[in-house]
């Protein structure tokens, strides 16, 4: 079957997933997909949860939002609740290994999920700030659809000129991709390589 | 109030400083008027996951209230230590008496 | 259990919806607090009606322990006129930004200066169209990008920022209350905001108070600039003060004449 | 309140906006909120000298937007407050029925349709049903009476402030410019003395107690932060709606069964309706009439057997076709053929219906 | 055929639509007497568009051998404007009533005159809403019986008459041009009208002009009481004059404000 | 005019908002007048960004109706003049479009649907299709687009500016929030490489000549003084709305004969009905797609004989039934079966259609 | 058959035609008819010619506007031709006598009409402000349907303020109305006696 | 001009009085202006079939032009009698060079 995916990503404002979902859909764009992504906005945005709906496809993709995604990423204690509604019994659930009881309280034990220390590591070994890049590289990762090549230089597109002005920035991103990727990689299951 | 708000009280200088991380949401402007630099930025996180403020960065806390005022949230209360009443007006505005109500 | 401290919210703030919707550093807080302690101060809690506009003054839909309507854009100051008209002993707050006040609103607001109408009006003016994302604004300075000026706003094609007290005090008949404060001076905004109820509740005419109000999230300001352009930059072009006090002489061209005309 | 400003029975003869602000005193209303637009215009020239003596009030707004809005006020204060306007005036009405749609406001609005679009004539049309049942960015969720008459003026301006506060939808009395401007015979009353028991009006906000402590704030929602809360609300207005609809639509038929042709019209291009089918009748036509008084809902209960049994439909309206439209949704899966005599803006006169209906046969 | 003596109309009143369309008496017919004496004199006919209000203004659509659009009422202003800003070397006079310029379409005059839109305004003030028949207006006097004031205008329930130069002369920026004039001036009234067209042919600014004007239909007046009405009664409450011509200083709060602010 | 903002086929990922910006540039638009409303904005954004490369102008107004209006003057002036909107600012755009339909005036309008009525949600919604269709005091005489994907956003904000400047009938591209928002692959292209002409704009006033001398005076009226003379203007224009309609009218359709249930949508809502029907199809249920590319005109003349010839007609849309309401009254006669999935204000996957099927059959 | 009578008068804006609609609609209503009156009116009324349509019934009347009256009256030159819509070949038409040859360049010889040299007498004998009062009593006269006392009583309502101000008015009035009435009961032809 | 209005032509003391009477709406504000009360009613009716206005009542005319002024229907122009062209400017302001196109 051709690939079809449908990603929700759940974050606090902060914590940029929408940027996420615009590089991997930029990424997947630019590798010839159709690539279809929508944040949810409302009036209340500054306090709320930030969802971004992705779905990636070889046709163009059809409704913009989805009921149910094949992968649901969730990455505060309220994006686990908020997230709830996206995920089904065959949903991967990604979330940041801190959230480990919320998920379970809401979830149960039953859930397919991955568990990923992603703020650990950007605290620890990289810097808060690529959080949602570690993120990227889990789901480029976990999906395998995409070339690394292909999402660093949707990376390239975005922050280039940041990256121009700190050099070290783009290292740093880099690492981040590259972290996120490998913990990915590990649970390839939901695309298809092409 | 129904809803009660945990503080973290730190004594500093002439005031203590009770800061309310469930309502700090790290906006930073009481820090920029603080007269004497006390206030900076704490560990620990706020009602949006950013960082709280704590003072005692620079010189002791002078219990002008400054920063309680500008506060947009309410999320710091100085006491005074000179040991009066908790019951300082926040914009430090005389009381009505219809207040009391 | 002991009680611990507890923030010292204005009596009229409800606890249960804070912390608030508004962004970290947004001056709406503070605008909130000056009316939530004059509020208190004149212990009128029980007949205030507080109506906020669309525009981030929509956030404070349950903001505070009083009857609350969230109106339309721009359509505040007539739900609120409609319901003082109804009920003359109630206490009416219209609560908007410059766009709602200045722009889209501006019949309302020219019409209710010209009739007097008893009603408190208090306008956020943070120089953008903060609800949407950042446009510019009637109040936006010269030079200043927004979203539709992304060069800067040139006067030449968009003109000056309005001064919307100035507007209401040169119709406004005698009796009315008009002041600019400023977040920067919440003693001072909530004295004005005080005097604006009361000249609502004292039947003498209509209040007029703009708070200039901070957005950081606009602006996109770290706490440091966002007090300068509050400070140097906005202060400058709008003076912060009383513009018309109900004691005041009328102005010649406002007295009153004679109660005579064409027959009907 | 007052004195009563009708006791008994009285004939008069008037013109309709007199009939209007009559009404209105009669049903109670406490505040009439307007700004000048021809053909209503004398519905608040006759409130501003009658208000006084029974203590109501007045207030002139900047445009209809405030109108509306003031409006909106009056009835979140728990006052029977109303407005009256036509044409231009309607289409900025709808910003404020938008929110009183919203927000399930008892607000009053009286009609009086005049030549569209935009400025277009001051004096008649049925153009403004569309913009009365469905305007603004909702779902009609409205009650709209299409009087025919002065005396029906009369009745359905009381009934419109009960069903605005029985049922909390925004309800509109869709007059025209003739009624308005026209003098026929009319019998005005105190609706108490008929047994008409009117609403009471319960105020939204300003209610005693304080709030926080001795009760809830009310704190009453514009708008909504999500696409699910919003659904909610909507959807529980709509079964409102829906479940109050038979209980509200209002009809008159006559001779209307296995007609030939069945004329549907409304308001007063249904008295022009209504005498040609007796005259048809009487030339042996087997003609009939069906009128719908409420437009929303649409009588569509009533309607459907009529017209099923009839040979054809003719829709006669001073309008391009609106009630058509109306009546072909309602009806769809029927197959009697239907046809418009549509006129915008001008006066029909039975001898035109007549002459409609004669082509059809 | 000798020609005989003929009407000495501005040149650019158009003599197939005379005797116009307003009422015996009505001042309408003396400010376009005075617009078209300005329009010859500037010789700008073949690029001037004349815009009118609904209102008895309305009745001026024919009135010209000018390019005329009949708007919608109090709408005048932003269609002239949409016109300008489309097309620059178009000259446009923007036609209406109180009611039209003061009440329904306040929110536009507020923002033409903040902006500085390059458009000549000129308002006929005769204190009542004259096509529909004689209700209050924004500008109605105290006392003054109208249909919707039947026991006279109160100015406590109602207000006080609008101060439409004196407001826009409040907030327009420098540059602009503000005037009230009379129809019982018709030299001084096409003066004014004439800087007004040149404000705007030079670039300066808004131009605004307000002519106080008679109703006799209305005010039910005969040609005497109609003067006494005009000349006493409303002068004394509207004064004639200039209020802001574009020589002079632009006032301090109206100053230039360096062009930075919060960056974008 | 400058350099072509656009040469060759540009493949791009954007937002809906961007694609209306590029459109309109493309399409040559001289002017853009607007309000900010979400979800509208992003457009004047890009709008203000690119305009003066292009030497574009721009120009934000006090409100809607002010953007309505200017847009009323910029087309007068014959500028490719356009503004865009959504909700309560389409509410409020009507005075202007009321006034561009008495006058025939090519106003461009985009609405980018939001939750309704009132200011309800910033997100989506189809329930502006009445407002947009037949807003104001008026017959809807108008031209609206309901595209489904970025695609088709740029072709039709480019078709709109001709079929207004052709027809004369103020023209709408009905987009909605999610359009908006969404980002997806589409294609800018020059539309004269395309082969397509773009309509000459004709000044309307500030034409040549001395007025009254070298040529007549244009004396545009908006208002009448008797009913004739109204119903005279509408007649005639009405005459050459319908003239056009049939050229005008578009749509699209799959597997539509003899459907088993004919799912009939537009808009957005339209990709989910495709792709439910085709995955019907492949689990072999007999199901059928339509869809209504002008919703005004409407193509009934292509629905007319699908719908007579399937078995269940079903009608998916984000609003309370004002597509069935039009797919109803438009085929009027038929007897098929009509039922709606609605959900005002909702969102529609694939899935829920491909339920809201199965549950018919 | 029953009383069902439609006049349309048509006059300058000052010659009163909406005044004589309203006294004898008031008259028929009190003498017991369900009469309808409605005025034409319009944007450009000042300067327009001035309608009243006039039905007079014993029961409810339909439509407000009609397409041919019974009676049509013209007062002006304008108005004999925009009268011309409302006349077809029963209609009677009552005209000032001074419009005689406006009414026979417009509707040729054959039209049934009256002559009323109401302008002469009122100029002469009475009073021109009274000139519409001549043309309500020719009314009264010709449809026959009213007895005189009603019509006096309506005048009475419409004018007493100002007939007790000044009584000479009041006996003008009566006056013009009995030279009218006179001078239509000689063609009593359309209405039916009761 | 292509409509032509037949003038009622009188002369007054200092004036010429063309009245036009087709123009003219019998509104008399031109009455009220005349400084010297020449002005009166005429037998002759106007536009709204109102008797039109006439010289001659009250002192003769100065040829002071107010009531060509102030008259809102152009009905009335004044010219003098002492030999100057027929062509003063209506309102007695300076004609523009631009005027003469
Ligand atoms: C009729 C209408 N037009 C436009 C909008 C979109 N809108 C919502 S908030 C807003 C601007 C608010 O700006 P302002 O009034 O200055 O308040 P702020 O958000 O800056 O506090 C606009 C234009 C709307 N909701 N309704
Ligand atoms: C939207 C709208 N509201 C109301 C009206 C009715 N209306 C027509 S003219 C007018 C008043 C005009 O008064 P003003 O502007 O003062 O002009 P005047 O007639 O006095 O010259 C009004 C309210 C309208 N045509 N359109
Ligand atoms: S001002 Fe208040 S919210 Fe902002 S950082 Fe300081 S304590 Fe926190
Ligand atoms: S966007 Fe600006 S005005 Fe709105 S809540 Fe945030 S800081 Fe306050
Ligand atoms: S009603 Fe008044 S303003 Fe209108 S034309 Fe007549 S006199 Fe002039
Ligand atoms: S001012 Fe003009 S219209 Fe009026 S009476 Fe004198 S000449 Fe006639």
């Amino acid at each position: 079957m051709a690939l079809n995916l449908k990603i929700a990503l759940a974050g606090e404002g902060g914590q940029g997933v929408q940027s996420v979902a615009e590089i991997l859909t930029e990424a997947a764009y630019h590798a010839g997909y159709q690539p279809l992504y929508i944040p949810n906005f409302g009036v209340e945005q500054r306090g709320g949860v930030s969802v971004a709906f992705v779905q990636i496809s070889e046709a163009p993709v059809s409704a913009p939002k989805f009921t149910t995604g094949d992968i649901v990423v969730a990455l505060s204690h309220r994006a686990v609740e908020r997230a709830r509604q996206y995920v089904g019994p065959e949903t991967l659930l990604v979330f940041d290994a801190s959230l480990a009881d919320d998920v379970r309280r809401v979830y149960g034990e039953g859930q397919k999920s991955l568990a990923v220390p992603a703020l650990a590591i950007a605290k620890e070994g990289l810097h808060p700030r690529v959080f949602n890049v570690i993120i990227l590289g889990v789901l480029v990762g976990v999906t395998g659809f995409l070339e690394r090549r292909d999402v660093e230089q949707a990376l390239e597109r975005q922050f280039g000129h940041k990256f121009a002005q700190d050099p070290s920035l783009k290292e740093l991103n880099y690492r981040a991709l590259e972290r996120g990727y490998l913990l990915g990689s590990e649970r390839l299951e939901v695309g298809n390589r092409i | 109030m129904s809803v009660a708000f945990k503080p973290i009280t730190t004594e500093n200088g002439k005031g203590i400083f009770h800061l309310f991380p469930a309502l700090c949401k790290g906006c930073g402007l009481c820090i920029e008027k603080c007269p004497v630099d006390t206030i900076g930025w704490a560990r620990q996180l706020g009602a949006f996951g950013t960082p709280v403020v704590e003072p005692g960065h620079g010189k002791p806390c002078i219990a002008c209230k400054k920063c309680q005022l500008v506060c947009p949230d309410a999320a710091i209360w100085i006491e005074r230590r000179n040991g009066q009443g908790r019951t300082d007006a926040l914009t430090a505005a005389p009381q009505a008496p219809g207040n009391e109500k | 259990m002991a009680i611990a401290a507890q923030p010292q919210m204005p009596r009229v703030w409800r606890a249960e919806s804070k912390p608030h919707k508004f962004c970290p550093g947004c001056g709406h807080g503070i605008v909130l607090k000056a009316l939530g302690e004059a509020v208190d101060a004149l212990g009128i809690q029980e007949r205030t009606i507080f109506g906020c506009d669309i525009g981030c003054s929509l956030l404070s839909w349950d903001f505070f322990n009083l009857d609350t309507i969230q109106t339309h854009h721009g359509r505040t100051t007539p739900v609120l006129v409609g319901i003082k008209r109804a009920r003359p002993e109630l206490v009416v707050v219209s609560y908007m930004g410059d766009g709602g006040a200045y722009a889209i609103g501006a019949q309302h607001l020219v019409s209710s200066a010209s009739r007097n109408d008893l009603v408190t009006i208090i306008v956020v003016n943070n120089t953008v169209y903060a609800m949407t994302g950042g446009q510019m604004a009637p109040t936006t300075l010269p030079g200043q990008k927004t979203e539709t000026t992304p060069y800067g706003r040139d006067v030449e094609l968009t003109g000056r920022p309005m001064l919307g007290p100035e507007l209401v005090a040169a119709i406004a008949p005698p009796g009315a209350y008009v002041a600019r404060g400023s977040v920067a001076n919440v003693v001072q905004l909530k004295n004005y905001i005080q005097k604006g109820l009361e000249n609502q509740i004292q039947g003498r005419g209509i209040a007029f108070i703009e708070a200039l109000s901070s957005c950081p999230t606009n602006w996109r300001t770290n706490a440091a600039e966002t007090w300068r352009f509050l400070e140097k930059e906005m202060s400058a072009y709008f003076p912060v003060g009383e513009l018309r006090t109900p004691e005041e002489k009328p102005a010649a061209r406002l007295r009153e004449v004679p109660a005579h005309g064409p027959k009907p | 309140m007052a004195t009563k400003p009708i006791t008994g029975e009285q004939r008069a003869f008037m013109t309709g906006n007199e009939v209007v602000a009559w009404a209105a005193l009669a049903a109670g209303a406490d505040i009439m909120y307007g700004y000048p637009i021809t053909p209503q215009n004398e519905i608040m020239h006759y409130w501003t000298r009658m208000a006084p003596k029974y203590e109501r009030a007045f207030l002139q707004t900047e445009d209809e937007i405030s109108a509306g809005f003031t409006t909106v006020g009056g009835v979140l204060a728990g006052k029977r407050a109303f407005t009256a306007t036509a044409g231009p005036g309607n289409v900025l009405m709808q910003e404020a029925m938008a929110m009183a749609e919203m927000m399930r406001l008892p607000t009053v609005v009286v009609v009086t349709q005049r030549g569209g679009p935009s400025t277009a004539t001051v004096i008649y049309s049925q153009q403004e049903l569309n913009l009365t049942c469905f305007g603004g960015n909702g779902e009609g969720l409205r009650i709209v009476y299409s009087p025919a008459s002065h005396d029906e003026l009369f009745t359905y301006v009381i009934k419109a402030f009960n069903s605005a506060w029985k049922y909390r939808f925004p309800t509109f009395v869709l007059g025209d410019g003739y009624q308005s401007k026209m003098r026929e015979p009319v019998t005005l009353f105190d609706p108490e003395e008929r047994g008409i028991n009117m609403e009471v009006c319960r105020p939204m906000v300003g209610l005693p107690g304080l709030p926080g402590e001795e009760r809830d704030p009310a704190h009453l929602r514009n708008t909504y932060n999500l696409e699910d809360e919003l659904y909610q609300v909507l959807t529980d207005s709509i079964r409102e709606y829906e479940a109050m609809a038979s209980e509200v639509a209002e009809w008159d038929a006559w001779s209307a069964d296995e007609a030939e042709v069945l004329v549907i019209a409304h308001g007063v291009v249904s008295r022009a309706a209504r005498a040609a089918v007796e005259a048809l009748r009487q030339g042996g036509v087997q003609a009939g009439y069906f009128r719908s008084i409420t437009l929303r809902p649409f009588p569509v209960d009533a309607l459907r057997p009529l017209a099923s049994r009839a040979r054809h439909l003719l829709v006669v309206e001073s309008a391009y076709g609106q009630l058509q439209r109306l009546v072909q949704a309602s009806l769809y899966g029927l197959e009697t053929p239907v046809s418009g005599y549509l006129r915008p803006g001008m006066g029909i006169t039975p001898e035109e219906v007549a002459r409609a209906v004669h082509s059809l046969i």
